[in-house]
């Protein structure tokens, strides 16, 4: 069996789960973007997959696109994250909670 | 020594005058940034020069307003019609207004002017290509630019832990959102092989239908309401809104709740409606969008509930501004639905139009009310809570008069500019003559009698209660006079004569619009 | 027949792995003299004689000294991250063996006739590239490996659990990240000119260029290429990761015996493969203008040539290298971030626009 | 004159919005804030005086029936235009405001200190919001005004209100607002059916739908009918109030300041008959015609129930505000009998009560500005005391009971013996319901003579029983001579009802034809001169 | 045959990473395990004839944005991620999301299993880093235009985030303490 289409979605498929999974899971601001950013790579997978069966470039420009995109969201991610560091001495989302009904 | 094939070259159309307001916007950014960084501490001369550009590009967008502009251009990629010059006239009002209600603040907190400005003007930039974007990419990075700067200026104020909070919340949740936007994009670009809106619209819509993967339209449609879901703070995907609002910096609060909002709602607008359109005849296509309208009806109900219902809780005027906000988006998603559920080009048009004026109401009144709040409150929003406006009524008349007039506006008291919107989202909705949308409507009604409680609430705490410590008013400044007067005169404007307004926003005739010539 | 065909299966493989085999022991000899190089060179510049007692004046020291490492006793500190410590030196070491699949030793060779080999394995071969796998964005490929690189590092430094390694490895990675920028825009002028992302067809632009080397119309895009490279290898005078006199030595501090050994290599086979590249962008590769006069294009000696040619150019390179560590004392670690960003990196910038610009007014 | 009559509703709905203006501008050039109640009060003087000018014999009827009718395109995209216009059932609801406002602004002569300005401004601007009510006849334009007199009002209880004024204001607004904003959606929804079936676009005129109904162009489906006058009754049921919707009354009015309680009884509450006659009816005859008995039930039973707690209420203020829900219960059980005679005296009770209880609340303002308290039990012997103040408060009394040669009698009579004859309930062999209705609405006038003469009797009689009492002055002239008016009223309307009963007869007779498709119950079949006091007057 | 070797070998090795990603409690694990995702998604780009892409994601992803985070980690030295303590019902929500997202997956999955499928001409160009650079700056110049805008703003923004601090109460305490020096001298 070659691994066709499907076999391409179902893996882009199963690493945005553990991804979304992930973020959720994790405490730690760090580890929450980094679940992002797998989910983000789940989606390039897709679109490079659909890429490859439309012989369309489209895709991979879309991927690019998501790549300059998650460099900036590191760039400044990692900014809030280090300042917010920088007062609670924490990146712990459970220690985010200044806020609350 | 050049091995580039020719042959193969799409021509490129580089239309600069079509993305002009864009561009001078974007340009402004940079220039203001360029004068901070040789005369820093202008404070004063970076706010005029970034009200400068927004201005421009205004004029620039009204005088293609009538002109002759392709429909799309950019090789498709942006498309000129009423939907875009609408929501970007909003736009650049609630920039304008920000940078207006900044200059309070700014002072107050020391903030670096130029970087604030151009960070804002960018978040412009993003939103005006959001509304205009006629391909998923371009909606996706109008969203991302208009994202990241918004996740900055949340955490504007880095000292506070709050406001750091805030700023990480926002941007955690704004990526995570905006995965799930991308995988919806994805799936989209799977089942019909293209990014292109207009392309995708002629695929569902052909007779012999010809998309590959009907399937994964749904999918992707599911995914993407997530996403916009998250953006325009609709329940349930509202979670993050209270917490962001009330932490970040007051100004970026009133920009934040009226500009991505409404950016939000014109690329929704765009995709769903105009890009995933109704179309009788072909079953899947028809499938697909009574998925999305009835999911999207049900989602509002809840958002306009939980809005109303949370805000009632609040002691923090920002928070509870923040959950109105969340009931504001589930009123204008009412019209939202309305225009996905009409039958006619025109009143399709017409209920997009009437999201765009409900947007501009919004962002008129909340403008208004965030100009207040910014200036009553102290160093590091010390003073948002409810108690903090006891008895300022008399105390500062004119103030608390004008906040009482937003916050009836917001309830959407006849005369107001907010009745005028939500009549027109009511009715944009009501003439699908849908049962779910009846309910729909019903439910935002009661809603909105709801709401009259904590918008009472202000008006309660200041003017019926008394003070029993000392207050000092504050001295309005001229910038937030200028705020104060333009949101009095726009609230009583757009409740009384906004006719000529809203026929712009829904007339297609206003604008000579000649298709692309290629 | 059953043998036949899965020799035919099997062949091209083979052929790679032969090839692997060949381009690693070459760089790897050439990594070992170079270790014996510096310490001569240095010697003769500061009055000594260097190594001279293993083997005719020290020639056989690298095999001592390979010895030296594998029968030292291993010390791993007792709080460290196990895992990762042991991990960082193998991919400081992989990362850094990577570039070599796409180094373009010298031209194909065409001109011989794989005819005579048995079950018809030479059919329709017509060339014998000298590059491992043709991969045709080589640049992009050298310079993603060589960035995955810096882990080896940073990770060394964070999983020792020392002051001196985790200084190292922070330093370590600021630097990498600061001078990729500086290092991937002085490339870009190149890449303009040649239109190819490919090393030999970067070659081959040169080839047919104007000037025969790119450094002549590239001679801005070189010197910050020249430099970044440097701080990309960790060499003086950007060796701050290991700064001997104030971090001890650095990420490595707790490393020893094998595991030491593997980020020595890692370091010179990193310096070789950035020599490599700078020949390649900016020196005509392999090509010795005026040889297709004398050898025929694609023949066997006209490949030996060039690629002695090319090994030479890089041995020249590396001569630079220790002839900079012998000469030139370390930068402070705000003036080296201050020369990335607001010296190399808008230096690296103009050029790309001043190429920008010429490329398009000469291309109408 | 041309101009006058052609923009007379106009300049009625703007003069207090001008004086509103102006109040507020006085900081500017003249800063004596105390002086403003003359400006007000010759705003509102200047209104009554030029809504006289609806008497004006050279008014004629629209083709739609509507005097002074004005209609002018508003907002084209959604289809209102500004359409007032004024007929008999509202005629003298404009009159008895401007009539009032004047009175209401008398009255507060001394007792606001605080926030003078604001106070006026807000009066003024509900002037301004209540004869908008009355005279709109665009749908939307209605409901603007509805929901604008809510704002001053919110303010006036608000502000100026007792003690508990907060919980008070916001009830009141909350209530109101629900209430309204369901008709909104009923109002959409009229207009999106007006346009479905005529055809000819949405439109908010009443008149329009109207005349669509009526030529059967607008035919609404029985299901969707019932929904939107639903929304409509509820909306004018809340207003009215109508039992259970009642709950706001008490506190709005015990809350609220001596000219909010006076403008409340007098005009707002009447928005709520106003608005179930004008549009209920009108828009929804069949579906007014079959639940005319819960409104029966709830009117009766509001009837009896703010009777019974009217009497054991211990505040005079409140005791008033009760007895106006058993009086509103009489005006909604008039309108629903459906027969000339019940729906007459119901219009006419409107104006009763807005005289009466009216006049109630000023005199029991009155004695709170002397006393600060209201309890019946710090009161007793004040007729000793302040003797005029408790003859005027005795005669309203009386009024408001409902004794012949007095006001109230012609009303409630006329409300019983038009439901009486009232074919809106069932009739079955042994029992006709619309009698038992009758008979048990009758109790109620029982009731409320036998809870108001009580408080009297407590409240003026016997011995003065607190010091504190002694001491108090009686009504001095400008007190009488706010009252003098009202007094006059609650006798002329007592013995010569007619001009006041021919000005809305053919309004209700047209509406009780539309509802009933048949006349019935009209006065002069059933012999009204016996019962009347006109004629032995005269 | 090889292909399909391949395919699993790298979807395994993506999918055990991240795992593991999740699972590590200590960020700088889940760094590493996230690098390892990326490389073999990137040797999956190369079986989908997309080297450009797998270069870029090797170098940007890889090499630029797991840097960072690196440093960052090191930075911050933060410790092992502790156990929810206040949001535990997000454990239920996670789950419940995950089985969500696996379904779609599926769904997806046959989706486009029953489909029909459509053979991919060999010769194609798409993927070529010729044809996306020319489509970069042909069909895709505004996209990339604004890509820049988007770089700058984030240069912008984390500048601004990053920047230290003015701490006015230091410089007063060095002001002060300087002028008490000077009285001393």
């Amino acid at each position: 069996m070659e691994p066709n289409l499907a076999s391409y979605l179902a893996l882009s498929g199963i690493l945005f789960t553990i991804g979304c999974v992930g973020v959720i899971f994790k405490r730690n601001a760090i580890g929450m973007f980094m679940c992002i950013e797998l989910m983000l790579n789940a989606v390039n997978l897709t679109f490079v997959a659909f890429s490859r069966y439309y012989a369309d470039t489209t895709g991979q420009l879309f991927v690019f696109m998501v790549m300059a995109v998650a460099a900036c969201e590191a760039a400044v991610g990692l900014g809030i994250i280090i300042s917010f560091f920088r007062n609670s001495q924490s990146v712990d989302v459970d220690d985010a909670s200044l806020m609350k009904n | 020594m050049n091995m580039f094939l020719f042959a193969e070259l799409t021509v490129p159309d580089p239309n600069v005058s079509v993305i002009l307001p864009e561009m001078i916007v974007a340009v402004a950014g940079v220039i203001v940034m360029l004068y901070d960084s040789f005369f820093p501490k202008q404070r004063a001369v970076s706010g005029a020069i970034a009200i400068i550009g927004l201005a421009l590009s205004a004029v620039v967008l009204a005088t293609m307003w009538g002109g002759n502009v392709p429909a799309t251009s950019w090789n498709g990629m942006i498309a000129h019609d009423n939907l875009r010059l609408s929501f970007s006239f909003v736009f650049l009002f609630v920039s304008a207004m920000t940078v207006l209600i900044s200059t309070v603040w700014v002072e107050r907190e020391n903030v670096p002017a130029g970087e604030y400005h151009a960070l804002l003007l960018f978040a412009t930039f993003g939103m005006m290509m959001m509304s205009a974007g006629n391909d998923l990419v371009i909606i996706f990075l109008g969203l991302e630019t208009l994202s990241i700067a918004t996740y900055v200026m949340a955490g504007l104020r880095r000292a506070d832990l709050k406001s750091n909070e805030s700023a990480m919340k926002y941007f955690i949740l704004g990526s995570f959102a905006s995965a799930f936007l991308l995988y919806g994009m994805a799936l989209i670009y799977g089942a019909t092989g293209s990014t292109n809106l207009t392309e995708i619209a002629g695929k569902i819509a052909a007779p012999n239908f010809p998309v590959n993967f009907p399937a994964l339209l749904l999918a992707g449609g599911a995914m993407m309401v997530i996403g916009f879901g998250f953006k325009i703070a609709m329940a349930p995907f509202h979670i993050w809104t209270p917490d962001v609002y009330e932490g970040a910096p007051t100004p970026v609060t009133a920009f934040m709740a009226a500009g991505p909002k409404a950016a939000a709602f014109a690329s929704f607008l765009r995709v769903f409606v105009l890009g995933l359109p109704l179309v009788a005849g072909v079953q899947a296509s028809g499938y697909l969008h009574e998925s999305w309208t009835t999911a999207l009806a049900v989602m509002a109900m809840v958002t306009i509930i939980v809005g109303n219902v949370a805000a009632i809780m609040q002691d923090n005027v920002k928070r509870m501004l923040a959950y109105s906000s969340i009931a504001h988006a589930g009123y204008a998603l009412v019209g939202f639905i309305g225009a996905g559920m009409a039958k006619t080009d025109q009143a399709r048009d017409e209920a997009i139009a009437s999201v765009a004026f409900y947007m501009l109401t919004y962002a008129v009144t909340n403008m208004g009310a965030f100009a207040i709040v910014t200036l009553l409150s102290q160093k590091n929003d010390r003073r948002t809570q409810f108690e903090d406006y006891n008895g300022i009524g008399f105390k500062s008349p004119l103030l608390a008069f004008s906040l009482s007039l937003f916050m009836l506006s917001l309830f959407g008291l006849p005369l107001t500019a907010g009745f005028m919107g939500k009549i027109l989202v009511f009715s944009s909705a009501l003439g699908s003559g849908n049962l779910l949308v009846t309910a729909l409507v019903v439910v935002a009604v009661i809603g909105s009698a709801i709401s009259a409680y904590y918008y009472l609430r202000m008006i309660v705490v200041m003017f019926f209660r008394e003070r029993t410590t000392e207050w000092i008013a504050p001295k309005i400044t001229t910038a937030i006079g200028a705020v104060l007067v333009i949101a009095v005169i726009g609230v009583f404007y757009l409740g009384l004569f906004s006719d000529g307004l809203i026929q712009r926003f829904s007339r297609p005739g206003a604008a000579v619009i000649t298709k692309a010539e290629k | 027949m059953e043998f036949e065909s899965i020799l035919k299966t099997a062949f091209p493989f083979i052929v790679i792995s032969i090839g692997v085999l060949m381009g690693f022991q070459i760089v790897l000899m050439i990594v070992a003299y170079t270790v014996l190089g510096e310490r001569k060179l240095l010697g003769w510049m500061q009055g000594r004689i260097g190594p001279n007692r293993v083997g005719p004046w020290g020639v056989l020291q690298p095999f001592a000294d390979l010895l030296k490492f594998i029968l030292k006793e291993d010390i791993v500190p007792d709080k460290s991250t196990k895992f990762v410590y042991f991990l960082a030196p193998l991919v400081a070491l992989t990362c850094a063996l990577m570039p070599i699949v796409v180094y373009p030793f010298g031209p194909a060779i065409t001109t011989v006739d794989w005819s005579f080999l048995p079950y018809g394995l030479g059919e329709g071969v017509r060339a014998l590239p000298l590059t491992i796998a043709k991969i045709d964005v080589g640049v992009l490929f050298v310079f993603g490996i060589t960035s995955v690189g810096v882990y080896g590092i940073a990770l060394a430094g964070w999983s020792s659990n020392s002051k001196y390694s985790l200084m190292g490895g922070l330093r370590s990675s600021a630097q990498m990240i600061s001078y990729e920028l500086a290092m991937g825009a002085s490339v870009i002028g190149v890449v303009m000119l040649a239109g190819t992302l490919d090393l030999n067809g970067i070659i081959y632009a040169q080839q047919q260029s104007t000037f025969r080397w790119f450094i002549i119309p590239q001679f801005i895009g070189f010197f910050v290429f020249l430099i970044s490279a440097f701080a990309e290898t960790n060499r003086t005078p950007f060796d701050l990761p290991e700064a001997e006199t104030e971090l001890v030595a650095g990420f490595h501090t707790e490393y020893s015996a094998l595991k030491f050994a593997l980020f020595f290599m890692a370091e010179y086979v990193n310096m070789f493969t950035v020599s490599m590249m700078c020949t390649v962008l900016f020196l005509g590769g392999w090509y010795v203008p005026g040889l297709s006069h004398i050898f025929e294009v694609g023949s066997i000696p006209y490949a030996v040539v060039s690629h002695v040619a090319f090994i030479g150019k890089i041995c020249a390179f590396l001569v630079l290298y220790i002839w900079v560590r012998g000469t030139l004392p370390r930068f402070r670690f705000d003036q080296l971030m201050n020369f990335g960003w607001k010296f190399l990196l808008p230096v690296a910038l103009a050029n790309v626009i001043f190429t920008i610009i010429v490329v398009f007014f000469v291309n109408r | 004159m041309d101009f006058l009559s052609n923009n007379l509703l106009t300049i009625l709905i703007l003069l207090p919005v001008v004086g509103a203006v102006l109040t507020l501008a006085h900081q500017a050039f003249w800063k004596q804030e105390s002086q403003l109640k003359w400006v007000t009060l010759g705003f509102t003087a200047l209104n009554f005086v030029v809504s006289l000018a609806l008497f004006s014999k050279s008014a004629v009827a629209g083709a739609s029936g509507f005097f002074f009718e004005k209609n002018v395109p508003w907002i084209n995209a959604i289809g209102t235009n500004y359409h007032v216009g004024v007929d008999g059932l509202s005629f003298w609801l404009v009159i008895l405001t401007t009539f009032i406002m004047p009175i209401a602004v008398l009255s507060t002569w001394h007792a606001v200190e605080k926030k003078a300005t604001a106070f006026y401004v807000f009066l003024l601007l509900l002037e301004s919001a209540m004869i908008g009510v009355f005279v709109s006849l665009d749908l939307l334009v209605f409901y603007l005004f509805f929901e604008a007199s809510l704002i001053p009002m919110f303010f006036l209880i608000g502000v100026w209100g007792g003690e508990n004024r907060i919980y008070a204001a916001v009830k009141f607004f909350i209530f109101t607002a629900l209430g309204s904003l369901l008709m909104l959606v009923a109002i959409i929804g009229l207009y999106f059916i007006y346009a479905d079936q005529t055809g000819l676009g949405g439109s908010f005129d009443f008149v329009a739908i109207l005349n669509a109904m009526k030529a059967g162009n607008l035919i609404l489906p029985a299901q969707t009918g019932m929904l939107l006058f639903a929304a409509f009754a509820i909306a004018f049921a809340i207003k009215v109030p109508l039992f259970p919707f009642h709950t706001w009354l008490p506190d709005a009015h015990t809350e609220a300041p001596t000219a909010g309680s006076v403008i409340l009884a007098a005009v707002l509450l009447k928005m709520g008959t106003y608005g179930l006659m004008r549009f209920n009816f009108a828009l929804f005859p069949d579906q007014s015609r079959e639940t005319a008995w819960i409104f029966i039930t709830l009117a009766i039973i509001g009837i009896i129930y703010g009777a019974l707690v009217a009497m054991v209420q211990p505040d005079v203020k409140r005791l008033v505000a009760y007895s106006s829900v058993a009086h509103m219960g009489f005006v909604i059980l008039g309108m629903f009998s459906f027969t000339e005679m019940g729906m007459q005296g119901a219009v006419y009770q409107m104006l009763n009560h807005g005289v009466s209880t009216g006049a109630l609340f000023l005199l029991v303002g009155f004695i709170y500005e002397r006393r600060h308290t209201r309890q019946i039990k710090d009161f007793g012997g004040l007729a000793n005391v302040m003797p005029i103040y408790a003859t005027v408060f005795i005669f309203t009394v009386l009024s408001s009971v409902g004794l012949p040669f007095l006001n109230g009698f012609v009303g409630e009579f006329l409300i019983m013996v038009g439901m009486f004859q009232s074919q809106v309930l069932s009739v079955t062999s042994t029992v006709n319901w619309n009698y038992v209705a009758t008979m048990i609405a009758g109790t109620g006038v029982i009731f409320a003579a036998v809870y108001l003469l009580w408080m009297v009797q407590r409240v003026f009689f016997g011995k003065v029983t607190s010091e504190k009492n002694r001491s108090l002055a009686d009504l001095n002239w400008r007190e009488i001579g706010l009252l003098a008016p009202l007094l006059f009223l609650m006798i002329y309307m007592g013995v010569f009802p007619k001009p006041f009963l021919a000005r809305t007869a053919s309004v209700v007779k047209g509406l009780q034809e539309r509802v009933m498709h048949q006349a019935g119950g009209t006065i002069e079949k059933t012999e009204l001169k016996p019962v009347s006091a006109d004629a032995e007057h005269k | 045959m090889v292909g399909t070797a391949l395919f699993f070998l790298f979807a395994g090795f993506a999918i055990m990473c991240a795992i593991s990603m999740v699972y590590h409690k200590n960020p700088l694990y889940s760094a590493i395990s996230l690098v390892g995702v990326f490389i073999s998604l990137s040797c999956i780009y190369v079986t989908l004839a997309a080297p450009f892409i797998a270069a870029v994601q090797i170098l940007i992803y890889a090499g630029a944005i797991m840097v960072l985070v690196v440093f960052v980690i090191m930075l911050l030295n933060l410790d092992d991620d502790r156990p929810l303590n206040r949001l535990r019902y997000l454990y239920a929500i996670g789950g419940g999301l995950g089985v969500v997202l696996l379904a779609q997956t599926l769904f997806v999955f046959y989706a486009v299993l029953r489909a029909p499928n459509q053979p991919v001409d060999p010769n194609t160009s798409a993927g070529k880093t010729l044809t996306i650079g020319q489509a970069m700056y042909t069909e895709y110049l505004l996209p990339v235009e604004i890509v820049g805008v988007l770089l700058m703003m984030a240069i912008i923004g984390s500048v601004m985030l990053a920047r230290r601090l003015s701490q006015p109460q230091l410089e007063l305490v060095v002001e002060r303490e300087e002028e008490l020096r000077g009285e001393d001298d």
